[in-house]
């Protein structure tokens, strides 16, 4: 028989005992944060279809993180926000009108197949989103590749036209620069972009060094290359969303900030290569995507010094 | 001697929310002798002392309980006057169990005892020689009184070949919540002149770095008013506020600019010896006054505690009678901490005796507690950025987590200085620092077995 | 098509002429004893003998740098065989299995605290001694199932148990056991104090239900000091093993419940 | 020059042969768990390729087209590469014992090794010159070797993670390598290539 517990119970754990109250929730919910006046713009210039496509795919993500959780039988954490997260980037990189089956699809493959499979978040080696934008470009290449024109349902008859990149013919800079273009729902405002890229960095969830990185190598492409003016091919074709938002996230680019630079440059580079040479109008997602396959390889080789090591 | 501030400033480090406003400007007060006192053998880093004293003996203050057993080791001497009730393993904060003298001081002294405390002779430190003052330092069981507890004469008597240049007073005390050192430095200034004259003279006249953090402006008054006609290379170095700032090997840096290379080297290697304020303190008084070090200033405080205060009990009072000393406790205490709450040591009862490296007790309410729950890393990369040491402790962390030793190895972890600066900065509430700990407590047992392999290959060849 | 069977036989012979004369002119000498001693020894790489694994082991034999019989997995059939490859006498193996001196469960012993760390039993026992009264007993954060490299230990109600059968005696839980709980007693034993608390019975008492009261009945039902069947340290019993009591009723009559009886049986082989 | 350039960037980048093409799968998983092994193994792969390039390309215009025996070139190439293999094998072991420790079991595995026989056959289907067919094996074997190493980074990235019992070992690896070749589609069409 078990003697009489006497004894006050205190909480038995390692030091340190105190802690900087920051936590993953917080995180994703800072970045969501940083999201909304990129997708209000997205809803502004494309209307009902553009909400229909974020809503279709944050609810598919949560559902699927949910499933896939019980049926792994670990416990959940759409708590954490990560899966809102990964729904609402999916959809920013999604073209307005796409049927809503294919958005709900990309976030299947997104949740299930980009990051429940090796175990949830922290330990997928692709951003979940842009493996899922890719999975659709290259599985529809049709309705991922046909763009609403903002305002449509002023001028019904013209709603669809490819993005500046492809005709060629390029609107003003306030336009440029306010998203007044088709693309995709998140690509097309900078402004909104700039402004939450400047709440996540002074709220410190991300640092300068990738963003600036990517987006200085692709200016010098841009030069070096040709083609379109500099400042048109940085505001288009979603380089400032790719650099603020798809690049930084964490658990696919290295932590060192040594890393983060040398991943910047990476994915700046191979964009612009892309562009310039490749069969897809826009490189970004696939030049973040092969960074990703990169960046174990950057960490190990940026490892840092210790203090007091030779 | 001038006031600097510090030109220079290590990567990494935390900000901790310092609390010390709870008790920084309370003055120290006496806890006249408790009932019982438990006097641990091992107060010191290295081997336990001897015990001289059976049950039933009577000791009088300042008589020596246990002798030193080998190089590093210390004596143990009895905080008061009273009767030995046992000689046997007792709880400490680390956790574990260490044998120890359980006095009652309550019982008379029986006749033909002088029961007046034992004081050694004073010294004079301008003309007594070096080996007189490095003996008084370890006859009075000094030893560090920051956390490591190393053995004060040990430390000052560097190796032949190796020169002391600089001498360092940590007066840093980077740990939230603890203000023992603030008082020390606010109220017994002189004395720390004292000890730092003594110092000078046993380690050869090296240049002398008073380090104090900015967030104790009355203590550099203090100081600036007991240093103020020193002769020699004297200079108090204002550290900005940042965490671990204590520890030995930045606050080198942050002094003199030297780097510590990596285990096994010591500060000694770059010419610095660094010694806490509470250290300095106590020098004065053994070798001016030839006063053993018996009693050392705790910090009680934390938002549950009825009334925080900074007490200066002897050594061996338990912790239930600190807490009772400062009127107990307010509302329900959810941990006890022997420490700071960076660095201290969770314990589970207040039966557990202080030793001389008992620099702080906490009582902290539900509201100021967190719980570890090691949800999955995602590569943030804030435990790099925190790291004074500049390791890469997120893959450490996933090295040790699936039993990895070798790797952790390779990724130097036998340099963590375990401040917790990872753990504290951790969004996914991983256990970094107790990863880290884990990784060092294996390696350093598989380099003790292939030590031991390799002495008995030896000794059958 | 007589023409291509001739080409591809005239490639097959040039090719075989190449790595015949390759073959003889860059062969490497090896000792042909290793392959026959790792072959012999179990493979399972568990370490116990010491080497990195059976080829670290086997290599070390053939090199006498090491001592035959050293294998416990193997046991004594494989130092036999080894003895007759190499030429040497095989050493005598007695058999041990690994047992764990603590029967104080979760439901048995008084909690001091809320543990939360890292499930590792020399973890626990650097934050404040763990969350179990005793200071002495089993922590049951399983730091000896995880390096058993057999699995023959299991952790239940917070207490680790050893199952018999499966245990090679390799000896790594010893050493993984932050309280030095687990000894390799010989197989054949079948009496156990299941206890590793010195202190007094009372203090026992106030923090586990049935550790060892040191109060020497054991020892007077076995046939009193005399028979040397106990040996006592403090307030607890030992059993010696080098003669060990056989009388299954002790553990009956153990006031405090903490003697066990293990079924006498023959190991496998 | 900038044919030679447009081959390399093709085998490397474009149609890779590992990811677009989907040869040498087996060594590809097999190797990548550590990054030092990928390396050993693909400079292996780089010297096995490029001599059995040269080799092939020998016997099949020296041997095989003057006689007319242009069907057979397969079964000849294999017989070709078997002995090459064995040879290089026997060779590294008296040379360079250090790797091929590292790697005694995958050099009989580069035997059968499908990269090794595809490289040959394209360059008979493609009936190019010696050099060029040389080149393109080389640049192929590079390609090779490049997928593998960054594979191997990927796969020590995912030693860490814990994916659903089912998913442990080479299946979540398979899933990481789809994901790469996926990946690597974005190159495709970087370059406007024959072959």
């Amino acid at each position: 028989m078990k003697p009489k517990d006497t004894s006050v119970r205190y909480l038995l754990s390692s030091s340190p005992h105190a802690h900087a109250s920051v936590s993953v929730t917080r995180l994703m919910l800072d970045v969501i944060l940083a999201l909304l006046p990129t997708t209000a713009a997205g809803i502004a210039f494309f209307g009902w279809p553009a909400l229909w496509t974020v809503l279709t795919c944050v609810v598919s993500a949560v559902a699927t993180e949910a499933l896939c959780r019980r049926a792994m039988g670990r416990e959940q954490t759409v708590g954490d926000l990560s899966a809102v997260l990964t729904g609402l980037l999916l959809a920013l990189n999604l073209p307005a009108g796409l049927p809503l089956w294919m958005a709900a699809a990309g976030s299947v493959f997104a949740i299930a197949i980009a990051k429940q499979v090796f175990g949830g978040l922290g330990m997928n080696p692709f951003n979940p989103a842009l493996a899922a934008r890719a999975f659709l470009l290259i599985s529809f290449t049709g309705p991922m590749t046909t763009w609403l024109k903002p305002f449509w349902w002023r001028s019904p008859e013209a709603m669809t036209t490819a993005t500046p990149l492809a005709t060629q013919e390029f609107p003003g800079f306030a336009d440029l620069f306010l998203g007044i273009m088709p693309g995709c729902i998140g690509e097309v405002s900078a402004l909104a972009l700039l402004v939450g890229a400047a709440y996540l960095l002074v709220r410190r969830v991300i640092t300068w060094h990738i963003p600036v990185a990517f987006l200085a190598t692709c200016a010098a492409c841009a030069l070096v290359l040709g083609g379109a003016p500099v400042h048109v091919q940085l505001l288009s074709g979603g380089i400032v969303l790719g650099a603020c938002f798809m690049a930084t996230d964490y658990v696919t680019s290295p932590a060192s900030a040594k890393g983060k630079l040398i991943f910047g440059c990476g994915c700046g580079l191979l964009c612009m290569l892309i562009r310039r040479f490749g069969a897809y109008p826009e490189g970004c997602s696939f030049a973040i995507l092969i960074m990703n396959a990169f960046a174990p390889l950057i960490s190990r080789w940026t490892k840092p010094k210790p203090f007091g090591a030779k | 001697m001038k006031t600097v501030t510090s030109p220079f400033r290590f990567k990494g480090g935390v900000h901790p929310d310092y609390n010390k406003e709870l008790a920084r400007d309370l003055p120290i007060e006496t806890l006249s002798c408790p009932a019982e006192l438990v006097v641990s053998l091992s107060q010191h880093l290295g081997a336990p002392a001897t015990c001289l004293v059976k049950p039933g003996d009577y000791v009088v203050k300042g008589q020596v309980l246990g002798s030193r057993t080998g190089f590093i080791s210390l004596a143990v001497h009895a905080p008061a006057n009273g009767i030995v009730k046992a000689v046997e393993p007792r709880l400490t904060a680390s956790g574990g169990q260490s044998p120890a003298v359980v006095l009652d001081t309550t019982a008379p002294a029986p006749e033909g005892v002088d029961p007046t405390e034992r004081v050694l002779a004073p010294l004079d430190w301008q003309t007594a020689p070096r080996e007189d003052l490095l003996r008084r330092i370890e006859e009075a069981g000094i030893c560090g009184m920051g956390g490591a507890g190393f053995p004060t004469c040990v430390k000052l008597n560097p190796p032949p070949g190796k020169r002391c240049e600089f001498l360092i007073v940590n007066g840093a005390e980077c740990e939230p919540y603890l203000c023992a050192d603030h008082r020390v430095m606010i109220e017994r200034a002189d004395r720390i002149r004292t000890g730092v004259e003594i110092m000078r003279r046993v380690l050869g006249d090296p240049a002398v770095r008073i380090a104090v953090e900015a967030n104790k402006p009355e203590a550099i008054a203090a100081l600036e008013r007991a240093f103020a006609d020193i002769a020699g290379d004297v200079e108090i170095v204002v550290l900005p506020v940042l965490y671990p700032q204590g520890s030995e090997k930045h606050q080198i840096y942050a002094t003199v600019g030297r780097v510590v290379p990596e285990p096994p080297a010591l500060p000694i290697d770059v010419g610095c010896v660094v010694e806490n304020v509470g250290t300095v303190a106590a020098i004065a008084d053994a070798v001016e006054k030839g006063k053993i070090l018996l009693s050392r200033v705790t910090t009680v405080s934390g938002d549950a505690v009825a009334t925080p205060k900074n007490v200066e009990a002897p050594i061996g009072t338990s912790y239930a009678d600190l807490i009772a000393f400062c009127g107990g406790t307010k509302g329900t205490p959810a941990k006890m901490i022997s420490g700071g709450t960076m660095m201290g040591f969770a314990v589970a009862t207040d039966r557990i005796p202080t030793t001389k490296t008992t620099s702080g007790l906490l009582l902290l309410s539900e509201r100021r507690v967190f719980r570890y729950s090691s949800q999955a890393c995602i590569n943030c990369g804030r435990c790099l950025r925190a790291c004074p040491m500049n390791l890469d402790v997120a893959e450490i962390g996933k090295a040790v987590e699936s039993d990895d030793m070798a790797e952790a190895e390779s990724l130097h972890v036998m340099s963590c200085i375990e401040c917790g600066a990872c753990s504290f900065s951790c969004p996914a509430y991983r256990p970094l620092t107790q990863h880290c700990r884990r990784a060092k407590g294996t390696i350093r047992a598989r380099l003790a077995a292939a030590r031991a392999a390799v002495a008995s290959a030896k000794a059958t060849t | 098509m007589l023409i291509a069977i001739a080409v591809i036989a005239g490639i097959g012979f040039v090719g075989a002429l190449a790595l015949a004369i390759a073959d003889r002119y860059l062969a490497v000498k090896e000792d042909p004893r290793i392959g026959l001693v790792s072959a012999a020894l179990p493979g399972a790489n568990c370490g116990g003998c010491g080497f990195p694994g059976c080829d670290g082991y086997a290599r070390a034999l053939v090199a006498g740098k090491a001592p035959n019989g050293a294998c416990a997995a193997g046991g004594a059939a494989v130092a036999t065989e080894i003895a007759r490859i190499l030429g040497l006498e095989a050493a005598s193996v007695t058999r041990r299995v690994a047992l764990v001196k603590c029967c104080g469960s979760r439901s048995e012993t008084i909690r001091v605290g809320d543990y939360n760390g890292l499930c590792d039993c020399g973890l626990a026992a650097a934050t404040a001694g763990g969350d179990k009264g005793c200071r002495y007993g089993c922590l049951g954060y399983g730091a000896c199932a995880n390096v058993c490299p057999q699995h023959a230990i299991s952790i239940t109600d917070g207490l680790a148990k050893v199952e018999k059968r499966l245990c090679i005696g390799c000896g790594k839980c010893v050493s993984a056991c932050p309280r030095r709980l687990i000894e390799l007693v010989p197989a054949d034993a079948t009496i156990h104090v299941l206890c590793n608390n010195p202190v007094r019975g009372p203090e026992v008492r106030k923090v586990c239900g049935t550790g060892c009261l040191g109060c020497h009945l054991c020892e007077r039902n076995a046939g009193g000091p005399a028979a040397g069947h106990f040996t006592f340290s403090g307030f607890l019993a030992k059993v010696n093993y080098e003669n060990p009591p056989t009388d299954e009723q002790l553990a009956a009559k153990c006031p405090a419940k903490c003697i066990s009886v293990d079924p006498h049986w023959e190991s496998a082989e | 020059m900038s044919y030679y350039l447009m081959i390399l960037v093709g085998a490397v980048l474009v149609n890779n042969f590992v990811l677009s093409r989907f040869l040498g799968c087996c060594p590809f998983l097999g190797v990548s768990k550590r990054t030092e092994t990928a390396l050993g193994m693909s400079g292996a792969v780089v010297f096995v390729m490029t001599v059995a390039a040269a080799v092939t390309w020998c016997v099949d215009r020296w041997l095989l087209q003057p006689n007319g025996l242009g069907y057979v070139h397969t079964l000849a190439f294999i017989l070709v590469i078997a002995a090459l293999v064995q040879f290089i094998d026997i060779a590294m072991k008296r040379f360079l014992p250090a790797l091929h420790a590292a790697l005694g079991i995958f050099l009989p595995l580069i035997t059968t090794n499908c990269a090794v026989l595809g490289a040959a056959e394209i360059n008979c289907k493609q009936g190019s010159g010696f050099f060029e067919s040389v080149f393109f094996s080389f640049s192929a074997a590079l390609g090779f070797g490049f997928a593998l190493l960054v594979f191997s980074g990927l796969r020590e990235k995912l030693a860490h993670a814990n994916p659903p019992a089912c998913f442990r070992g080479v299946a979540v690896a398979l899933v990481a390598g789809g994901l790469l070749s996926l990946a690597f589609m974005g190159f495709s069409g970087l370059v406007k290539l024959p072959y």
